[in-house]
């Protein structure tokens, strides 16, 4: 449905997009996730016919929607736009979710009735006649948010629609994003930093770096099988070890990571130069037991280097040759005493193990 | 005699560009009301420069022209501007300075007086200064006439002959405000004269003399140049400045006020003040 | 200084007898001022939006332009519509010389580049998010232009006032192609406040201009309140 | 018409020969109105930071009369001045009347309301994110004041170019206080391009009159290209 | 060292602060928290003197900092301040971070050198004559960053600081205030709605809500032992069940929910309504084996009614009479075969129960 063909865009010298090649399919909520500064708000931006591309085309259902000017303000009526830093109108809040409908013509008491729903929506039931300037951050975000969906648009632009939100008010806009999606079919594009937001969320993720789509993919893929060692990085994988593929049977091989040999899932020859990457979940830790051997998983004896306290969990790093980060339960730390310092064995199955090759 | 039908459907109106020393005297607000009244029509007066008022003339802007510059008006004459002169008043400039009189010109005749002025002042010194109008006035052009009976080159001998001579570039109740700061002399015309005499210091100093002499006319347009112009009213009103009735109102005009006329009414003075006889009582056919 | 105090005294006087002359004289200067204001405001608004908003060639020029001629002087104004309306000028047909229109064009022409110059830096004072914002709502040019205007009001309504102010106050344009008229008609008059100082102050009369001018200052302030109420509604 | 090709004829030729009486006017113009932008400016912006940062009673009525006076008719200005330093004013022994020292009095009194306005009007529009980060940074008074004025430079040099604009536009005070005296020193004339002006459309040289009005919007857009350069710094 | 004292704020009928009081160590990282709305950016806002508490007092070092004004600018200059939506003045990167440092009076080769320094720690070394208003979101939200801590203050205040960032440059952030706190001893306030953040950093935590604190305490502390209901709800604590104390032996006891019974660490007497909150991450789920007692830990039959992707886990429902959610890997789940609609045990200890009384 919409489709972005090459598109490259500058200012002056800065080349941010350098060729952004996809597709959002109708319907679907699509996420654009990438580093700060990666071009997620230009492009979409350039979606919302906010700026042109200097180069390549984007077509909704077809339709190169830069070429004809005349058909702006229809393929801008089918969209609905958050900005990453909204600004409110100086108004009140309901004058503010109402703009696009009194743009749109639609009737003061309709108009009423949608702006309070909208309102509702959001959290922000009886803020109505409060002057908008005077909102905090979020409940600011939050208007704009009500301000966008309460037209129905076709497309729903978020620009990191809840980058300034409490995880109880994140939750619930999430919920009205995926409500809005479902019930009214709405095609969403939104950008965000919170990965998990967007795996939570999207239907497919495109991971934007370098001024091009690094990655496309269900969130899935995107997060157990990236693209790149720099998406692996970015989506949050701890665990990348460079190695060569020193063995190689059927689907698995085995990777000399500076002398220590690790089994992985990997389709590549030998004498491949590989990068590993292991998400810190998929590994466990076990008491040190020497001797032990495995044939189709790995087992690592190790030094613990760190214990972290992350969210309801510990993250433990242990030297195996390099570092490796696990995540446990504090209690389970506790029940395994892990402390720093102390020898553990690192294990974790070939399946836990991806490959990429090394760019 | 009338030639106006006394009661047209729609009042006519007459435009008339006047000097501003003779609009501010308010006589012609004192005779316009019975102007109005007699011919049942609109006067709409705009006051000017001399030069300015001449220009809306040229351009048939108004019906009528009055004004006190009797060489630029026959220049204007001549051009086949205006026709129909009519004199209908006049009265005398005069040379007012500080009461110290520092150049002690008091009681000379004017040119005796403005030589004297010039040889004070370029000698410098003493704090003898001349207020000229300087704007192509009326009242320049009658300085200038005297400096030049004088003996003097005007753009030579006392334009730029140093800082005792001073072009206000104003209108005449401005100059006079000026020559009163500076304590200097300076010529006017008797009406602004007496206008301002209450807020100044300065008095007369020279209040005789032929040259002084400062004659009003009327005159019309020429419909020759501006066929639509207004013909008829414009008639009217010269002919009714040098009727009867509006010279006897000019000759008392001012006298509950300033204790003496601001005017004489030409009528019987045509020969002392240098006009034919049928420029002060013809009236226009 | 006893002017000053004869002059507050004066214009005390000529408000409570509510001086015929003197209303006659304030109404003009209301309705020419307020009527050039109006005209000026419906060009300047559009004019500088579309300046503001367009790209083309040459703008910065023109935005310098436009900043320059706030430095007019009104006489010159004066002139040049004086000499578009005088008889053997190209409009001279019109017969629009010493009539109040005429001061309502020379006060419209004059107040023109100051309002649109400062149109302009109100709409670029408008957050570039709110732009956005208000495209991205799919606002046609008009609603763009619109809340665009409703953004910026204030800064809008403090060019108006200025707009108004230069007008009311202005006295070259208005006695060149006016006149100072008094007739007897109110129609045909075209003295207003500021022609009728300038009078009163060639003729001596200097308590008189200064109660003139402060008439001209209370509807100065009754102006501004009224733009203040809106300014901040 | 034919008066305003030869105004722009005239001007050309007064510009190329150097005419040095129109030299001597434009450059009592330029040190006159500058001089009365750059004291105006020196007290406009601090007294229009002070109104705006500052919290008093009577805070909107002390605006709203600010705004009032841009209404103030140069006339009246002029009056007042004069009323001052005449001989028998309060400042009369100062002799400052007819003198471009006056002049420059009055036109910084003309244009201070606007200027202070406008100062006004540019310091509430900057961002107050901006301000607060400004004190949250440490920023003594002074700091924060040039800081803020940094931030609203565009704004602020908008108000300077609407002060000059009006101050070298003006004639009425101008005339009244300085007197429009053409003296053959230098320092004893106070001609300046609008009164002469003035004068030469009294006098009926119209082509002269335009011929000035050209020369002094050259000197504005000269002026107006400085202050967009440093807008744009 | 900062002392909250009973602290009101209120924007006209608007109350937002009714009484903050608590109190922040010297040296030490401070972290608020609270929903939208609460008056997180108020009490900061406070804080650096940029508005005046309705009542009560903020201390520090014993100084009222509201009582003196002429003492405003040295307190000020103790202190850094970023912004939830940062500022950036109209110049260049390099302006904008040096601006504190030129208001104290340093040279110009010493303040060159510490605003490059401090450019780098941000990650924009390189963008110093970019014009900062063209950056990105995040990009701006570094330069605001550096701009305060370029002066080394001795407080740092930093309102919801990695609002706009992407987890790497978060990432980087946290570790330049963990590494300022520990080698320049700097205080830190922050607030923030990312929890984990808060508990990745601070050693202590306020949580903000209805204009007071609701607790203060470690991170721990606050996630395990939350101190209500509404704590708990905010903290991420998915399953809070209600019910009643009916039975009750030292230490434990045995609560009544809605007919099943829990067991659960409790100070409460019987009869005493209480919600019990229970980690989803210490819930297990096994399969279905009927007719499993224990005696001290709780093991609940029930429905699986969702499963959720969560990061690399699974969210899994499960309905026990009240719904329960569990945290597994996707691995584990698909070992365990759980799916909607499969029954299956949920396992949980007594100790993993937190019971608060109903507020
Ligand atoms: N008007 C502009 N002029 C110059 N550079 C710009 C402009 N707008 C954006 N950029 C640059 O383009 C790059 C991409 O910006 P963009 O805002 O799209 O990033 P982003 O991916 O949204 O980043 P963030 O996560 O920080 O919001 C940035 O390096 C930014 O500095
Ligand atoms: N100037 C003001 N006038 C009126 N109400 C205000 C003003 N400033 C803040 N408020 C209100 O005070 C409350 C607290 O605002 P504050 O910005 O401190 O919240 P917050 O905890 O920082 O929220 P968020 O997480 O959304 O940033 C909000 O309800 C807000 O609307
Ligand atoms: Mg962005
Ligand atoms: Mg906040």
């Amino acid at each position: 449905m919409i489709e972005f063909d090459n598109v490259s865009k500058n200012f002056g010298d800065t080349r941010v997009l350098t060729g952004v090649t996809g597709e959002v399919n109708r319907g679907e909520i699509f996420t654009v996730i990438g580093p700060s500064g990666a071009g997620k708000s230009t492009l979409l931006r350039l979606i919302d016919l906010l700026d042109v591309p200097a180069g390549g085309a984007i077509r909704i259902n077809g339709l190169d929607i830069h070429a004809d000017k005349e058909k702006s303000l229809s393929v801008r009526r089918m969209m609905g736009m958050v900005f990453q830093k909204p600004a409110v109108f100086n108004t009140t809040v309901t004058e503010n979710v109402a703009v696009g409908l009194r743009f749109r013509g639609v009737s003061k008491s309709e108009t009423r009735k949608l702006t309070e729903d909208a309102l509702a929506m959001v959290g922000l039931a009886g803020y109505g006649e409060r002057r908008a300037r005077t909102l905090s951050g979020g409940e600011m975000q939050r208007v704009a948010l009500a301000r966008a969906m309460v037209i129905e648009p076709e497309i729903l632009l978020l620009d990191e629609p809840t980058a300034n939100l409490d995880p109880v008010s994140v939750a619930m806009i999430e919920d009205l994003v995926v409500r809005i999606n479902r019930d009214l079919g709405t095609t969403v594009i939104f950008s965000t930093h919170d990965m998990y937001q967007g795996q939570r969320l999207a239907h497919r993720i495109g991971v934007l770096m370098d001024g091009a789509f690094a990655q496309v993919g269900t969130p899935r893929e995107v997060f157990t099988l990236p693209a790149s060692r720099e998406v692996a990085r970015f989506v949050g994988i701890e665990n990348i070890v460079e190695g060569v593929v020193v063995e190689r049977e059927d689907g698995t091989a085995v990777v000399d990571a500076g002398g220590v040999r690790v089994r992985a899932r990997s389709p590549f020859p030998r004498g491949e130069r590989v990068s590993l990457c292991i998400r810190s979940e998929e590994i466990r830790i076990a008491p040190a037991i020497r001797g032990r051997r495995v044939s189709d998983g790995n087992i690592l004896p190790g030094t613990v280097t760190a214990v972290v306290p992350r969210g309801p969990f510990s993250r433990v790093t242990v030297d195996c040759g390099f570092p490796l980060s696990s995540v446990l339960s504090w209690k389970a730390a506790e029940d395994l005493d892990i402390r720093e310092g102390g020898r553990v064995e690192v294990v974790f199955a070939a399946e836990s193990v991806h490959a990429v090759r090394q760019g | 005699g009338t030639t106006t039908d006394p009661t047209p459907v729609e009042k006519q109106q007459l435009r008339i560009a006047t000097t501003t020393s003779l609009y501010d005297t308010k006589l012609l607000d004192h005779l316009t009301p019975i102007f109005e009244e007699k011919y049942n029509a609109e006067v709409l007066i705009v006051s000017a420069g001399t030069g300015k008022a001449i220009e809306y003339g040229q351009r048939g802007d108004v019906d009528v022209l009055m004004v006190h510059d009797r060489a630029r008006e026959d220049a204007f004459l001549a051009d086949g501007y205006g026709i129909n002169r009519r004199v209908f008043a006049y009265n005398y400039f005069v040379l007012v300075g500080p009461e110290s009189d520092p150049a002690g010109v008091a009681g000379m005749q004017p040119e005796a007086a403005f030589t004297a002025i010039r040889e004070t002042g370029v000698a410098g010194g003493s704090d003898v200064v001349f207020v000229s109008r300087g704007d192509a006035s009326g009242t320049h052009s009658k300085e200038k006439a005297i400096w030049k009976a004088a003996g003097f080159n005007y753009s030579t001998d006392v334009q730029g002959s140093g800082d005792w001579y001073q072009e206000a570039g104003t209108g005449m109740g401005a100059t006079l405000e000026m020559a009163n700061e500076k304590e200097a002399y300076t010529l006017s015309d008797i009406g602004t004269y007496l206008a301002y005499k209450g807020d100044l210091d300065l008095v007369t100093l020279v209040d005789e003399g032929d040259i002084l002499l400062n004659v009003y006319c009327a005159m019309q347009i020429n419909p020759a140049k501006y066929p639509d112009i207004n013909t008829t009213v414009a008639k009217d009103w010269v002919n009714f400045m040098i009727s009867d009735d509006v010279q006897k109102e000019i000759d008392s005009f001012g006298v509950d006020q300033y204790g003496q006329p601001l005017f004489y009414a030409a009528q019987d003075d045509w020969e002392k003040i240098g006009v034919t006889e049928a420029e002060v009582k013809d009236p226009i056919a | 200084m006893y002017e000053i105090i004869e002059g507050f005294l004066e214009a005390a006087r000529l408000i409570v007898t509510f001086d015929p002359d003197v209303m006659a004289i304030a109404a003009r200067s209301i309705i020419i001022s307020f009527t050039a204001t109006i005209i000026a405001t419906l060009i300047a608004v559009p004019l500088g939006a579309a300046i503001n908003f367009g790209t083309f060639p040459g703008k910065k020029n023109l935005v310098n332009l436009i900043q320059t001629l706030y430095s007019l002087p009104t006489v010159i104004v004066g002139l040049l519509i004086f000499l578009l309306i005088s008889r053997v000028g190209p409009f001279g047909f019109l017969r629009l010389l010493f009539t109040p229109t005429a001061m309502i064009v020379a006060q419209t022409v004059l107040i023109l580049p100051i309002m649109t110059g400062l149109t302009i830096s109100a709409l670029s004072g408008v957050d570039p998010v709110i732009r956005d914002t208000l495209r991205s709502l799919g606002a046609t040019r008009l609603q763009f232009l619109v809340n665009v205007l409703k953004e910026a009001r204030f800064a809008i309504l403090a060019s108006v006032a200025v707009g108004f102010g230069r007008a009311i106050s202005e006295v070259g344009a208005a006695i060149l192609v006016g006149g100072n008229i008094a007739a007897s008609s109110f129609a045909s008059s075209t003295r207003v406040l500021t022609t009728a100082i300038s009078l009163e102050t060639s003729m001596g009369n200097i308590s008189q201009s200064i109660a003139l001018g402060i008439v001209l200052l209370i509807i100065a302030l009754g102006v501004n309140l009224a733009i203040t109420t809106v300014q901040h509604r």
